[in-house]
């Protein structure tokens, strides 16, 4: 969806705000929620469904929330929804249990993106040229709006990775190459007073085609 | 009779502090999650106070600053750290949620990288820890994209006009850490010392790694 | 216990309902720059006033009703104001800020026209008055330009796959009024009574002129 | 500027909230505004100078306000930069007084924004294929982002024009022809399903450039 989290070009937020002796945490409850989100992370379905949670807060309350009330409103509406499934199927006494062996496993061993099934070769190489596709999906998407119909050069292959914009909706995860997909500054906003600088954004197949197409 | 009417904030987004009233809310609200979470059995007290733990205590931007300035001092784990970084970070020891696929780009006196998630915050929690306020605050990420040179003044680096300015905008599951360049005169520093040199803000790229020579006077 | 978690309107910006205390707020702040403009001598309360007036009482969607049943009932009319809109209105009375220069777009069986001002609210003042709170919405100004059919639909408009839906975006000084479909077996309605067939929203586009034989039973 | 404004394409803010029975004003102090905006247009520049101080207003105050409190908001901030500018040059005494008579003659006649002098030849003609420029200045511009950087057609001339880009900021009017400019659904939003649909927005010649070039 096309939703205020999807900010890049946008300049109407001032100047950033950098304070040098931030602390990590500003008070308890915002350590509690990066504990519940790290540790519930597995009963609410994959990254891409979870990120999409907060892709649907309201613009208001995204932009006047900090990080971690975005974050307790994900837990909130997650919650909201686990629970009215569970009293709908009456399975009220089963919930799962986080296991803390599996739980700090993950989190030194991660939840890779990568897949070894999928769409394992490459379309394109290094060097190639491509052009994103247009396209305005009303789920979750990570081709961001400012890099939409414009032309680059792939600069790496990743690799082939779980496809977020099925991920997200329980459609399969769909692997297929990822791509970083360099811009110029001048492709993406016009400038020509630096015209060696460049943007590099990760990108999946399904976003491209060939320049020429 | 006054003429200052009603003023307003023009330009910016200030994520306000907090009275002591909403700070009370929110802990009210997090405390019905958590207690829910704990009467269905779901996770213990201990648990979340374990996960809490890990990540005040065990991840921070030391673990990336003690990845680059390895990488300062021994050129072929530099080498290793630029062709597969997940794989030479672990050898440090290094890994785990938001770090499964790491990419280390290395600053040079005429390119100069800096990494944002415009989408959302992503960012490489086992090397830097959690990020910091400015970094998932739509100022930074709507505008650095578009305008680094001027987000990077803001933080107090001017970059030549001949300087490539790379923007890398982590928008899947490979996160990015900067390489900063080594300080001059750092020859006879040990590893240990070039440790301290190496800011958060320098591997995200919106500083240089410190001069150890640099007073403010 | 209850599982109930704070709730969270997820998908819109509502222009909440304004407390007392935020009205009589509002309501000291206008008062201050009106006395501060009248103490100055800049405006009299008497031109305030005679300026309210005439967008309370002359100006309104009637105005545009009379051009849409005239050009309906009078087809060498109806010729000029697809010609020349500005002047046709002119014509009829009709004309002045916000009007400067209109076009006008008729819909027809195969072609429904729509009319917004995404980048702020601008609207044909001396036809249709003051837009309707909708209008200046952000639902609908972002929207009507990339899913037309949905909002629509939100009016209740349900328009076929066939028709071709032209959605005009008023970036200039430029101001669109939709020239509706006469409804079906008018034939012997004098222009008086079409004219309340005419509605505001028929003349933007999100909806067609009111059916005279249409019951909701 | 790329600001909230600029909100084309958008899709998180929910379905329109239509009010049959609306009233024109829901409180006096909005028909104040009105009032007191329209008297006091001719103190504040252009129109278009006047619709980027809306266009400066904070994200978050922008999207919570009403209408009738974002032209409060304006008339607060150009009634502080006009009292200190007279502050500041000693004139007290010297605001203009606006002449009723005047103000009447321009509420029924209107401010025409075409003009004769200036660029009085267009360079397209009905039919025409453009490609719209990908131009992110940060003053006042009416190319709205959604249209950047995209391929339309010419679809009516409508005479030359003030041009707001330079007007806005005390540049010069800058006539120039006006164009309306058709593109296709799937040129904006790359959606498929209704292959006739378009949409029509009023772009200025230096806005445009051919498509070939």
């Amino acid at each position: 969806m096309n939703s205020i989290h999807d900010m890049g070009g946008l300049t109407c937020f001032g100047q950033v705000k950098y304070d040098e002796d931030e602390p990590v945490f500003h008070h308890e409850w915002e350590q509690k929620v990066l504990a519940i989100t790290v540790a519930t992370s597995s009963l609410f379905g994959p990254l891409d469904k979870r990120r999409h949670v907060l892709e649907k807060i309201g613009s208001i309350d995204y932009l006047k929330s900090s990080y971690y009330e975005r974050w307790l409103i994900r837990l909130e509406l997650s919650l909201n929804e686990l629970t009215a499934i569970n009293q709908y199927q009456s399975t009220e006494s089963e919930y799962e249990s986080i296991d803390f062996k599996e739980l700090e496993h993950a989190i030194y061993n991660g939840r890779p993106s990568d897949r070894t099934e999928g769409r394992q070769t490459p379309i394109f190489s290094v060097g190639d040229r491509i052009r994103t596709k247009n396209i305005n999906p009303s789920g979750h998407t990570r081709l961001a709006r400012y890099v939409r119909g414009r032309c680059g050069f792939i600069d790496r292959v990743h690799g082939t990775h779980s496809f977020p914009d099925t991920a997200a909706h329980g459609e399969g995860e769909n692997p297929q190459p990822l791509y970083s997909v360099r811009f110029t500054a001048k492709e993406l906003w016009g400038a020509e007073k630096y015209p060696t600088d460049n943007l590099y954004i990760d990108l999946w197949e399904d976003y491209l085609e060939p320049l020429d197409v | 009779m006054s003429d200052h009417f009603h003023k307003h904030d023009q330009d910016t987004v200030l994520i306000k502090e907090r009275s002591e009233q909403e700070i009370a809310g929110l802990t009210k609200r997090v405390e019905k999650l958590e207690k829910f979470l704990i009467q269905k059995g779901i996770v213990s007290k201990d648990l979340l106070e374990s996960v809490a733990n890990i990540y005040e205590n065990d991840l921070g931007p030391l673990n990336g600053a003690k990845v680059i300035a390895r990488a300062w001092c021994d050129p072929s784990y530099k080498k290793r750290l630029l062709d597969d970084a997940t794989k030479a970070i672990k050898e440090m020891g290094f890994g785990g949620l938001q770090g499964e696929h790491m990419v280390v780009l290395e600053n040079t006196p005429i390119i100069h990288n800096v990494v944002v998630c415009s989408l959302c915050s992503c960012y490489p929690w086992p090397v830097l820890g959690l990020p910091p306020g400015w970094y998932k605050d739509p100022a930074y990420r709507s505008r650095i994209v578009i305008h680094p040179r001027d987000v990077l003044k803001e933080f107090g680096l001017n970059l030549c006009d001949s300087v490539e300015v790379r923007v890398w905008d982590s928008s899947a599951e490979v996160r990015y850490l900067v390489l900063p360049e080594r300080p001059l005169k750092t020859e006879k520093f040990c590893e240990e010392d070039l440790v301290k040199l190496v800011t958060r803000e320098a591997m995200i790229g919106v500083a240089k790694a410190k001069d150890p020579f640099f007073s403010e006077t």
